[in-house]
């Protein structure tokens, strides 16, 4: 790495909102940090230092601000399925538009098939969880586009 | 065998069934409302499973979501801790009803337990004393004044499906029980759904007194013990120790022998703590709580024994892993309570160490206390050669302890263990009155 | 009786005497080096006394401004603690002319045990088995020679004075005996001013297992059952362990009557520990350390004793507060030692807590690890009803044991205790070795 | 990496806002870090926090930089004695010259009278420590003008 190229880099993270930076190329890797704004965060608890943490699934925000777009998240803790059996089509497809009372996916929980309706007019911008797969409550399930 | 738990709580007693999992191997699935995203049970361990918003009414009472989450994360069995729906006989149908294991006593068992009236009749039927009082459900007031005459006031009305002061009234004349009937009746069926209600002799002043039993269910029933429960504030218990210091040696073989054969009687399967009352020598069967209790670290550390460690020998068909011998008790143990009186984030936790010290604690630096749930924050448990020593210990244990961000009953705690009253050993249940007099009833 | 104490030593035993003087009320002063300033121990003792720079040499071992501080800030006693002056009869000798009690034997046995040759013949006198070899100091090459041939090699070269591997020569041929007696006479002069060596059968790979013994001085010894220390990295204990996993009960009637034995015939006063090297179902006489230990944890718990309030208690003129029966000796209890690689400030510290889990010592958030002392940072002690669960919940604890901003030995800890010949018990003191093997030897 | 890139490398960064920086190429790597101006102080432990504090007497740095004087501090720990016996006059009294070698001051340790000598020229400018009083290691006794 050359002199010039540094002192650019160093300038253009200290004109950004950054606050560390690291780069790794072949030729080298460079790690870049501002001081503190004088925060004391008080730092968490980890206990499990030497081991795999927790496999946490958070419940994201049900709304993106940035987008526009709303996320439908699951009511219950269950299972995931998109098609109402194992050889049906799915309820929903990316693109689709669904109305208000329209059934979007099945949660299984303690062999009840709960069928979980959309409540307002949108359009599937995306599916966000797994055939199968374990949801937990507040766990979006689709991003939409409130129509 | 259990291989894997889902710990249906939160908190100090999430996080302390955890660590025996971690001992025994078992891996285990936590589950939080959304209030509870960052602590430290669901930090701890193997994995976490979120199911609900805060209110407990939608997460950790929520049966429908505990028992699909312990289903769909392949756990073998679900330990419901203490509060919750630890004694619900419902949820305990429930889970094994979903192929599971409850860790905790049949379902038939706590359904019983929890009706006051039917549980005093198994402990008439064992042969365990029970205060003076209707074994029955009161019908009419007529036939309750008689009784009442005959037991002798002041007598007191408990609701039969109750617990925590709701549905009581003490009646200390004649004139005022159809009253208290009355009133007693609605919150009984306000409170617990069930406006049966029963009469009891009321003590003025006694001691609160448990035995600590485990039963592997095949009918080989072993007691740890008491513990001396008399310290409470509004019904809430503060500070617990082993052995009581009211307890000679008589009376602990005759309780615990009274304990183990109803336990034995009842066929009971688990942990379980049978409660008394004790006024000048004499004891009587109060209640059976059919889970593990908040103390039940004062009787492991004179017992040399893991309570949630048998509790999950026991329900995973391994048996007691006690000896054979009746068991030692050795020392004496004491617990405070610490509970929070404000809620917001600890900004710092230091914890006491050292010998004959041990913390049970879901709190870290940074950890958020919400007013959502218990307010109980850690316990502080030593374990000494004998009372006087334990409680300075507790007293060296207590100052040691930093916790800032929120206020704690800490010093009061304090102010507690240096009392003379308490020190002597020689108090009733009436203690935390007497050293606080509320002064707006003065 | 002790009032006010004084105690003359640094880090987690200085902490951990503080916490017991608490516990019984007694006043304490802390000495601290210029560097030691912010420490643990100076800031929960009472008083606190900076005693020199940062070289223990000027501090720690500086007798004058040791004793000097005690009689200033009216100190009754002084406590040595480990290592430092523990084992140094001139301070207790000074200690006690300056009107002080010294907490530990007299100074004419602590220099008696402190010459190996010496107390070798006390252990003959009291009838306990010492290894084959030299009763005396060598005095020339011919006579060592004769007696090598007679015990069989190997054989070692010890320091009379001597202790931590300093002084010692493994010789397997007598044809490398005459040099191996110039060198290790040399080196025994250089680091203790004394050349006098003697020659003992040198064991392959023993056990090391010790006697923890508490004494009134008025003839009344009792034991505490036996430590294991076999698992060490360069003659330092790693992990020790109560009860020992290779010793009998027996061996243990008989190693412990033994001890006993040798502590009445020499007048032993204080808390004191007598090692033994154990092979092949037999046990020889090593050494006694006439101070308290680092590992003496382990036999606090599984005794249900506190050994510093013993200590105090001896010191102080209070006799044992031991039961007359036969100790009962309860579970197994372990202790592993958690060491700094690295200097630096403690930026993140998390204790393990909850069931079984005890930890001593002088760390928290911000403390400062310094090249000057020991680098052993804490202890972590388990307590459980046998061996694998300790070893399992020990495993839980460093675990959940965060310490950063310096480097440790926890993660080889926990590979030490995964390891395979450490969960059967059958190992000798190349455990270590063993599972860590230098790559630069092969 | 040569002396005139590090150097470079460290004017660069010391002309930096940066706290920290770590270069890795194949040839090296390097790390920089600037002492915190405000530094977040780890608060230490207070484990006696219902209780009265340590009575804690700590060293004072051995030199005033703002007035040019010096101390003078206890090489030993004793007890202070500004006069050689109960009924003398003291050693010395604010604004005295003493030469190097006079006696300043007693200090009992282990029942012996210690005599600390001045170890230059100087006028006594304070007495910093009571007649009678417990002196640490390190803790300074006289405040002095050398001159």
């Amino acid at each position: 790495m050359e002199q010039k190229e540094l002192q650019q880099f160093i300038t253009i993270f200290e004109n950004s909102s950054l606050s560390e930076i690291e780069i790794t190329c072949e030729q080298y890797s460079l790690h870049m940090k501002k001081p503190q704004a004088h925060t004391v965060v008080p730092e968490g608890y980890q206990p499990i230092s030497h081991h795999a943490g927790p496999q946490h699934i958070h419940a994201q925000p049900a709304v993106k601000v940035d987008s526009g777009t709303k996320t439908i998240t699951s009511p219950i803790v269950g299972t995931f399925y998109r098609t109402p059996s194992p050889d049906s089509p799915p309820y929903v497809e990316v693109g689709d538009t669904v109305h208000k009372g329209d059934v979007v996916c099945t949660l299984e929980a303690m062999k009840l098939m709960n069928q979980l309706e959309a409540e307002y007019d949108c359009e599937i911008v995306a599916v966000l969880a797994d055939q199968g797969a374990l949801v937990e409550f507040g766990q979006p399930l689709f991003e939409v586009k409130p129509l | 065998m259990i291989r894997s738990l889902l710990i249906a709580n939160r908190g100090e007693i999430a996080v302390r069934i955890i660590r025996t999992c971690k001992d025994m191997g078992i891996r285990t699935v936590a589950v939080y409302s959304q209030a509870d995203a960052d602590s430290l049970h669901t930090r701890m361990a193997d994995q976490a499973i979120c199911i609900g918003p805060a209110a407990s009414s939608e997460s950790y009472l929520n049966i429908r979501n505990i028992i699909t989450a312990a289903c769909v994360s392949r756990c073998d069995a679900i330990h419901p801790g203490v509060g919750f729906l630890s004694e619900n006989p419902k949820f305990a149908e429930e889970v094994e009803r979903a192929g599971l294991v409850f860790v905790g006593p049949t379902a038939r068992t706590i359904r019983m337990l929890g009706d006051k009236v039917r549980s005093r009749h198994s402990a008439t039927e064992a042969g365990v004393p029970v205060t003076p009082g209707s074994m029955e459900a009161i019908t009419d007031a007529a036939s309750a004044a008689e009784l009442a005459q005959q037991i002798g006031y002041p007598v007191i009305l408990k609701a039969a499906a109750g617990g925590g002061g709701r549905g009581m009234r003490i009646v200390k004349h004649a004139k005022e029980l159809p009253n208290a009937i009355t009133v007693a009746s609605r919150e009984a069926l306000a409170f617990f759904s069930d406006g049966t209600i029963h009469m009891e002799k009321y003590l003025l002043n006694p001691r609160h007194v448990e035995i600590q039993l485990l039963s592997d269910g095949k009918g080989r029933v072993v007691h740890l013990g008491e513990r001396d429960c008399s310290v409470q504030k509004n019904h809430q218990k503060l500070i617990e120790e082993s052995p009581s210091p009211i307890i000679n040696e008589q009376m602990r073989q005759q309780m615990g022998a009274d304990s183990v054969r109803l336990f034995e009687h009842i066929g009971y399967r688990g942990a379980g703590t049978i409660e008394f009352l004790v006024e000048d020598g004499a004891y009587w069967f109060m209640e059976v709580n059919a889970r593990v209790q908040v103390e039940h670290p004062v009787s492991e550390l004179v017992s040399g024994t893991d309570i949630i460690r048998q509790q999950l020998l026991i329900a995973g068909g391994k048996g007691l892993d006690v000896p054979d011998e009746p068991l030692q008790l050795r020392g004496h143990a004491l617990e405070c309570r610490v509970n929070a009186s404000t809620t917001g984030t600890v900004v710092k936790f230091n914890p006491p160490l050292g010998p004959g010290v041990r913390v049970d604690t879901h709190l870290f630096q940074g950890a958020k206390i919400s007013p959502y749930y218990d307010s109980m924050i850690a316990k502080v448990i030593v374990h000494t050669p004998h009372r006087q020593l334990s409680i300075d210990t507790m007293v060296r244990a207590l100052k040691e302890f930093v916790i800032e961000g929120v206020d704690t009953n800490i010093d009061s705690q304090i102010a507690i263990l240096l009392s003379k009253p308490f020190r002597s050993g020689v108090f009733g249940t009436d203690l935390y009155t007497r050293l606080f007099p509320d002064p707006k009833k003065r």
